[in-house]
């Protein structure tokens, strides 16, 4: 018999995806009213198309199409700082990126450092009992009693080898000030926080169950942290973790958490540290997405940089609140992406636009991110990356700079 | 007119009312001049006995005081009532349940755990706890049963009048007296005697405000507070608002403490609590609920500080076990 | 088992108004529910709900304008301070907060106070029946009345 | 059963056709209600609310002298005036009658028959017990002074002063700026019509200032308001002008002799204006007044160019701020609005990149006696090739101002027709939804669309002068995603202008608790009834006019002001106003004076008697809430038919066994 073979293009709501979608944390989708504030604002903006009014009209209509862009978002904040109905929009990714993991239609490169999070507890695949190397030959004290801060470190801090530098500067400014300090050994765990934005909810609560545990034995009264991204996680993340509450972590428990350079600052302002040394560079501070818009930490950094002698600060023409992003957030720093259409590389190009030759930060995500841009650019002449507490370390060293 | 037949009881008190009609000092020796009395345990010495023997209604005036906490207190106060023309409930515990009442809020057992077992001054090894009615080789002990909960004297027996405070003021002591004495024409009755018609505040001379806002309940013990201005206004419970006049004012001008109640509730009202409630809750300044349960919270006894002495005579008593 | 008696106390601007659209969209609730109006949820004091609970009722229902709907301003806000300190104040007298519900239903959410009524019939069929002066340890009689009077 | 208290009490039970009669047993509940106390007869009737169920009970009242009647039948929301009626036109105090609803409240909501009739039961009973406790109340009459205070000399002012001054009464009107006018007299073009702001408003001004029943008071505030319904006081201050306004003919010389310059605030700072000035040439009152931050003489003692130039000697250094106190019996609230200036222009790079304006300047810049005498020009006089304009601008914002600004789409599209107008540049709309329900509003934005706007459909995220690209060089760059395309877009234009929405006006608040009126979470004043009463207030006597309401246009606005002056007309004209009687007071027997009741009222009745000690209710300004009654500790504040002990029966009849 014959057969008209038509073929028909129709695209159907599926309710149950959206159903499920919402009931997965993304609830105020339903709010969203598709001004495309979010598509104007996003830092991917002007490398790819990219549009979060999209990824939320598809996604609370169940039409195919969103899981494409799940893990675009580097969940940076300037979207829900902006959006005039409030919604979190990072956490409507991340519950999109629940559903996609489980039914593991994730980016493979994800695989890894997830699974190594499960295993070891830490992204990179580290074994446990490296951790503390580099703290045992900086001749760190083990945090015990008596000791007024807990140095937490990031497991990038810990295993990177470049952002152990970062770490040996923070343990050279912390001794500079006089700090009582001590380290978690091989006992600390990964905060978690990438994980959660990452979509591996279950992940997250087995890092935080561990830190909580750790922190429950040593009972901290102050705890440093040396990335945005811990900082979030224990101040906001662990009891709200879609991370709506942002205050200091002083009101409840009777811990502190704190990142290393709001101490910097502190000494500074008392006197404990004095930086003498000339460190004569133009430098351009990139603020973190994390302790930026997420934790409102843009004083701290710059008045460590304004305290150095020599050191000659210029803002990029996106800065503080309207900052850009390193990428590295949500996961981002685990995703392959072509040189070239890296949210770093438009830091780069503001940085030199800025005049700048070393481009500071506070974080170690941003450190990779922006130190592999530069890399693939070839400008490891023109530009450095360096944190706050590098550069504050060196104008703390005796001599003439 | 001859002289008058006396009697006065204690049930469940402290003794104080006994001690304030004494307190009426060199009047003491009118009152012996114009009574007889037949009972009064903590001044003279007269037996159970001796009063049932009496022919009913000899007495003229029963001032009992103290609440019904027991059988023995119960039997005394029907016996008293036969024998007697007017039953007065004299002070707060016989008036509203008074101090012993605040066991209301508990149960029998929870009390005799406490205070046979738990309390850190007990040793009781034997976990002795009092019964009615004990064997010994000699024969059956009875002691008076312990109620469940306390009971005022109108829930009891009929009562004619009401005097209330802890203790009457000695002056209206002896007004009352002296009313019954002179054959002056008595109130209605059930009538409050000895008191005001109107709240505390009708006589407190402290200074108030209308813009009163409570953001914040204060306690006494971990405050500063000043001697001239209404307690309220400052952030102090004060029950005067809803406890009647009379009193002369003993805590809140002589003593600068917030009043506490004693004189129980004022006429026109139906629970001291709840009325202090919605006083204090419509002065909150607070609109998050949060927020609204914080202050309150900073009462944490609501019960006992609103009841302190009116707890047998709330709309509501505590559910039973 | 005995059926749950309710009694509910209504302002007459917002919550009386939506009791009465429920009943003129035909949406129909437990009988349970007996309601009381006031003008305003203000005039709401904690007497009426022990007084509620003493003559027998198992639970009682406070509704009020929606925050900033007040038809007296802020009577709402009143009436929700008091509703806290007395359902705090009643867990002393062995009164489950369960058996108190204070809501805001405004004059257009007639399926809202039906959907409440239900809940709240339900709710207070769960903690079974409270039992009205026999609950109490024996009697309540009142004290003495003025002299004045 | 209750013990009997010697009333004589008849009860009806409505079958409301079958609509209450197919539910409930009718003849049950009124052989249920004949059992109780008192009762002395019990009927069910058709239709109770009918000229003959009303008959029926005045008979029974003159027949039975029945002295307490229970109707039960609907929601006494919609018939408890007619059965007190019935008892009134009887000759029993209407307050004697109770209506029971088992209609709304129980034959339409219940299903089952028997838990309907038995819910009717327990309802009447309450009632038969609670109307025993009832009291005669009364209503009573007050005087109602003549004349109106309006307050706010916009549009929406000078409309119902006008209104109200032809309509016979005399009006106050009082302005806190030099000039009357608001908003309105800053725009050029007024949409849909684009008829000339100027030119409809002007005359109407100039009606103010000399109609004979008009007292115009600028530079004035309305520093306090007493007294109560249809006899309210106020109290006005008048700045000091240092200009004696009686002298002064008003020829501007002193203007021009003036060297002090400061940026006028009736054109957005854009020029400067002088220390003494007239905000705009056509002003009423057209008489200037010195700006004494400004004037160099009070800065340092010297200068007085303005007193040596005057003819006629009107300046006066001395003049003092003026009160006026007077009586009137209505208010007009007029007080406007501001314009949104918060954050989400800072956000859209307003004071940062000059080129980006807000409306109110554009309106000036637009404006034939503007700064450019109606010529678009960017800062440095050239002409714009392309033209942003941004819409929802911190309006339908949770951050900011979460509501719609009604009139920022119609603006926003008029700007667009006058700028392709004027300059023949390209203009870009970018909106979230465009709104247009208003009479030819629709067309007019039909209109625009055929002009040649491009009209993108995406909230403005960025205004940036980065520039990626060539073209984009020397511009400034506006992004925003065409949510219809799908696009994220970079616009390169020379001005943006961002459309903000209407805020309350910090001056309503206060405006509003001096009348204690109320004010919604976005400060704007609450309406009696968001339907059926937008322009009377919870206070008797005091009216809305205009966008201190809630934003409008001006047609609506317009119309508002008209309907509160004759409301306001209404109201003074009859000269008497009733006062329902069912209100609190407070029993001096038994007020202790604790003063806790004070603050709570939400109208102010509640005084304290200094001399007695005790706290007094203002029957005329209570509207019976009862907060005073919930909260007296004492007992003395009762709620009149809403007392403890009527409640309490009522308590007792719903749970009676």
């Amino acid at each position: 018999m014959a057969s008209a073979e038509v073929s028909l293009k129709i695209a159907a709501p599926m309710l149950e995806v959206a159903q499920t979608v919402r009931e997965q944390g993304g609830e105020q989708l339903k709010e969203c009213y598709q001004c495309g504030t979010c598509t104007a604002v996003c830092p991917w903006g002007d490398l790819r198309s990219f549009s979060p009014r999209r990824f939320i009209e598809l996604a609370r209509t169940g039409l195919e199409g969103f899981e494409n862009d799940a893990w675009t978002c580097v969940t940076c904040k300037r979207c829900w700082d902006r959006c005039p109905q409030d919604i979190n929009i990072p956490q409507l990714f991340q519950s999109v990126r629940r559903i996609l993991l489980e039914s593991n239609s994730n980016p493979r490169t994800l695989n890894q450092p997830l699974g190594s999070l499960r295993a070891v507890g830490n992204p990179w695949g580290e074994p446990i009992e490296k951790r503390e190397t580099w703290a045992r030959q900086a001749e760190v004290p083990v945090y015990g009693p008596g000791v007024e801060h807990l140095l937490f470190t990031c497991c990038t801090n810990d295993y990177d080898a470049r952002n152990k530098l970062d770490s040996r500067a923070i343990v050279e400014v912390l001794r500079a000030a006089g700090a009582s300090f001590g380290h978690l050994g091989n006992d600390q765990r990964c905060c978690g926080d990438l994980a959660y934005t990452a979509g591996d909810t279950g992940a997250f609560e087995q890092m935080r169950e561990a830190n909580r545990a750790t922190f429950g034995r040593a009972r901290p009264g102050s705890v440093l942290v040396t990335s945005p991204h811990c900082l979030h996680a224990f101040r906001n993340r662990y009891d709200d973790p879609e991370g709506r509450r942002r205050d200091d972590g002083n009101g409840r428990g009777e811990t502190r958490y704190r990142h290393v350079v709001e101490l910097f600052a502190e000494a500074i302002k008392s006197g404990a540290l004095r930086p003498t040394r000339k460190v004569t560079r133009k430098v351009t501070y990139h603020d973190p997405c994390y302790l930026g818009r997420y934790n409102g930490v843009y004083d701290a950094p710059r008045e460590v940089l304004a305290a150095i002698p020599g050191l000659e600060l210029r803002e990029m023409a996106h800065h503080r609140e309207a900052s850009l992003c390193c990428g590295g957030g949500g996961g981002g720093v685990w995703v392959e992406t072509a040189k070239g259409e890296r949210l770093g590389d438009l830091l780069i190009r503001e940085a030199l636009a800025a005049g700048a030759e070393t481009i500071a930060t506070a974080c170690p995500f941003c450190v990779q991110m922006l130190e592999s841009s530069i890399l693939s650019f070839g400008l490891e002449e023109q530009l450095k990356v360096a944190t706050v507490a590098e550069l504050l370390a060196e104008s703390l060293r005796p001599g003439e700079g | 007119m001859g002289k008058l037949n006396v009697g006065v009881y204690w049930a469940a008190s402290c003794g104080g009312c006994d001690v304030a009609i004494l307190d009426i000092h060199e009047k003491v020796l009118k009152v012996k001049e114009a009574c007889d009395f037949f009972l009064w345990p903590i001044a003279m010495d007269f037996k159970y006995a001796d009063v049932e023997a009496l022919p009913d209604k000899h007495l003229d005036l029963v001032l009992f005081n103290g609440a019904v906490r027991n059988s023995e207190n119960k039997h005394l106060a029907e016996l008293l009532r036969k024998k007697s023309k007017l039953l007065v409930a004299f002070g707060s515990c016989a008036h509203t349940g008074g101090i012993p009442a605040l066991a209301n809020f508990t149960t029998k057992q929870g009390i005799f755990e406490r205070a046979y077992l738990t309390s850190d001054s007990t040793d009781n090894p034997q976990k002795v706890i009092p019964k009615t009615k004990v064997k010994v080789p000699e024969g059956e002990l009875t002691i008076p049963e312990f109620f469940e909960r306390v009971f005022a004297l109108d829930q009891v027996v009929d009562v004619d009048y009401y005097v209330p405070g802890c203790p009457p003021n000695p002056e209206r002591i002896w007004e009352v007296l002296a009313a019954v004495v002179t054959g002056a024409p008595l109130p209605p009755k059930g009538s409050v005697i000895g008191a005001g018609t109107k709240a505390l505040c009708d006589t407190c001379e402290r200074k108030r405000t209308g813009d009163k806002k409570i953001t914040g309940f204060k306690r006494v013990a971990t405050t500063d507070w000043d001697p001239e201005v209404c307690f309220l206004d400052q952030g102090l419970v004060c029950l005067g608002p809803c406890t009647r006049d009379g009193c002369g004012l003993q805590c809140v001008q002589h003593s600068n403490m917030p009043c506490r109640g004693c004189y129980g509730l004022p006429p026109d009202i139906s629970d001291q609590g709840a009325k202090m409630i919605a006083a204090l809750g419509s002065l909150i300044d607070a609109k998050d609920p949060e927020e609204i349960a914080r202050i309150a919270g900073e009462l944490p006894d609501q019960a006992g500080y609103y009841y302190r002495f009116s707890a047998a005579a709330g709309l509501l008593e505590r559910r039973k076990a | 088992m005995s059926e749950p008696r309710i009694v509910a106390f209504l302002c007459h601007w917002c919550s009386y108004t939506g009791a009465d659209l429920a009943g003129t969209a035909r949406i129909k609730y437990s009988p349970n529910v007996r309601i009381i109006r006031v003008m305003c949820s203000g005039r709401i004091e904690p007497q009426f709900l022990l007084k509620a609970l003493r003559e027998g009722a198992d639970g009682v229902l406070v509704c009020g304008c929606h925050p900033g709907d007040c038809h007296y301003h802020e009577g709402n806000y009143k009436c929700l301070r008091r509703f806290l300190m007395l359902r705090q104040m009643l867990g002393q007298y062995g009164i489950e907060e369960g058996r108190l519900r204070l809501e805001w239903v405004s004059a257009s959410e007639g399926d809202r106070f039906a959907k409440l009524a239900d809940e709240f019939t339900e709710q207070i069929r769960a903690l079974g029946p409270l039992g009205g002066r026999a609950a109490f340890v024996e009697g309540t009689q009142q004290g003495g009345t003025s002299w004045a009077s | 059963m209750t013990k009997p208290s010697g009333h004589r009490i008849g009860v009806y039970v409505c079958h409301c056709g079958v609509n209450i009669s197919s539910v409930v047993d009718v003849t049950e509940v009124a052989a249920q209600a004949a059992k109780e106390g008192d009762v002395v007869l019990a009927k069910d009737y058709k239709f109770m609310c009918s000229a003959p169920g009303q008959d029926l009970i005045r008979a029974d009242i003159a027949e039975h002298k029945l002295d307490r009647v229970v109707v039960a039948a609907c929601s006494p929301r919609m018939h408890d005036d007619t059965f007190r009626g019935a008892c009134a036109k009887a000759g029993l105090n209407p307050y004697f009658s109770h209506m029971v609803n088992i209609r709304e409240q129980d034959s339409w909501v219940t299903k089952d028959k028997a838990l309907a009739t038995q819910k009717a039961v327990a309802l009447v009973r309450a009632a038969v017990r609670r109307v025993r406790r009832h009291e005669p109340l009364y209503s009573k009459e007050v005087d109602v002074q003549p004349g109106v205070l309006v307050i706010g000399g916009g549009i929406a002012g000078i409309q119902a002063a006008l209104t109200i001054a032809d309509g016979g009464q005399h009006v106050w009107l009082v302005e806190k700026e030099p000039t009357i006018g608001g908003h309105m007299a800053r725009f050029d073009k007024t949409f849909p019509t684009l008829d000339c702001s100027a030119c409809i408003l002007t005359p109407k001004m100039n009606a103010v200032g000399s109609h004979p029943n008009i007292t115009l008071l600028t530079s004035s505030e309305v520093k306090d308001v007493s007294g109560y319904v249809g006899n309210f006081r106020a109290v006005i201050e008048t700045r000091a002008r240092y200009v004696d306004h009686d002298v002064c003919n008003g020829c501007g010389l002193c203007m021009e002799k003036c060297p002090k310059k400061v940026p006028s605030e009736f054109d957005e700072g854009l020029i400067p204006r002088k220390a003494i000035y007239v905000p705009f040439p056509q002003a009423v009152p057209n008489k200037p007044v010195i700006d004494r931050d400004a004037c160099i003489y009070f800065q340092n003692g010297k200068c007085k160019a303005c007193e040596k130039i005057c003819g006629p000697q009107a300046i006066r250094w001395d003049d003092q701020p003026k009160t006026t106190e007077i009586q009137v019996g209505s208010v007009v609230v007029a007080t406007g609005f501001e314009m949104y200036r918060g954050p989400a222009l800072a956000e859209l790079g307003y004071g940062k990149y000059p080129e980006v304006y807000h409306a109110l300047e554009f309106e000036r810049l637009n404006n034939a006696s503007g700064p450019t005498e109606g010529k678009i020009a960017m800062r440095d006089g050239r002409t714009p090739q392309s033209v942003a304009i941004v819409h929802c601008v911190g309006s339908r914002d949770k951050k900011y101002k979460p509501y719609c600004s009604r009139v920022c789409c119609m603006y926003s599209l008029k700007f667009a027709h006058l700028i392709q107008e004027k300059t023949g540049a390209e203009v870009w709309e970018f909106y979230i939804d465009v709104r247009s329900p208003g009479k030819a509003y629709e067309e007019f934005y039909d209109r625009i669309r055929e002009e040649g706007a491009h009209l993108i459909r995406g909230k403005v995220g960025q205004v940036t002068d980065q520039a990626l690209t060539d073209d984009e060089r020397g511009k400034l760059i506006v992004v925003a995603e065409d949510t219809l395309a799908q696009q994220r877009l970079r616009v390169p234009v020379d001005m943006v202008i961002l459309s903000p929405g209407l805020a309350s006006a910090p001056k309503s608040l206060a405006v509003a608790q001096l009348l204690k009126c109320s004010t919604d979470k976005d400060g704007f004043l609450i309406e009696k009834h968001p339907k059926l009463a937008p322009i009377e207030t919870a206070t008797d006597g005091v009216f809305l006019a205009g966008c201190c309401q809630g934003p409008k246009d001006i047609p609506d606005t317009v119309a508002q002001a008209q309907g509160a002056a004759s409301l306001a007309l209404q109201f003074v004209g009859k000269g008497k106003v009733l006062i329902e009687g069912r209100t609190a007071w407070a029993d001096d027997q038994l007020c202790s004076g604790c003063r806790i009741c004070n603050s709570l009222c939400p109208y102010g009745a509640i005084t304290f008697d200094e001399a007695k000690k005790i706290s007094v209710v203002n029957e005329v300004l209570c509207k019976g809430c009862g907060t005073c009654a919930a909260a007296c500790p004492s007992g003395a504040a009762q709620a009149r038919h809403f007392k403890d002990d009527q409640i309490f029966t009522e308590i007792e009849g719903v749970l009676a066994p």
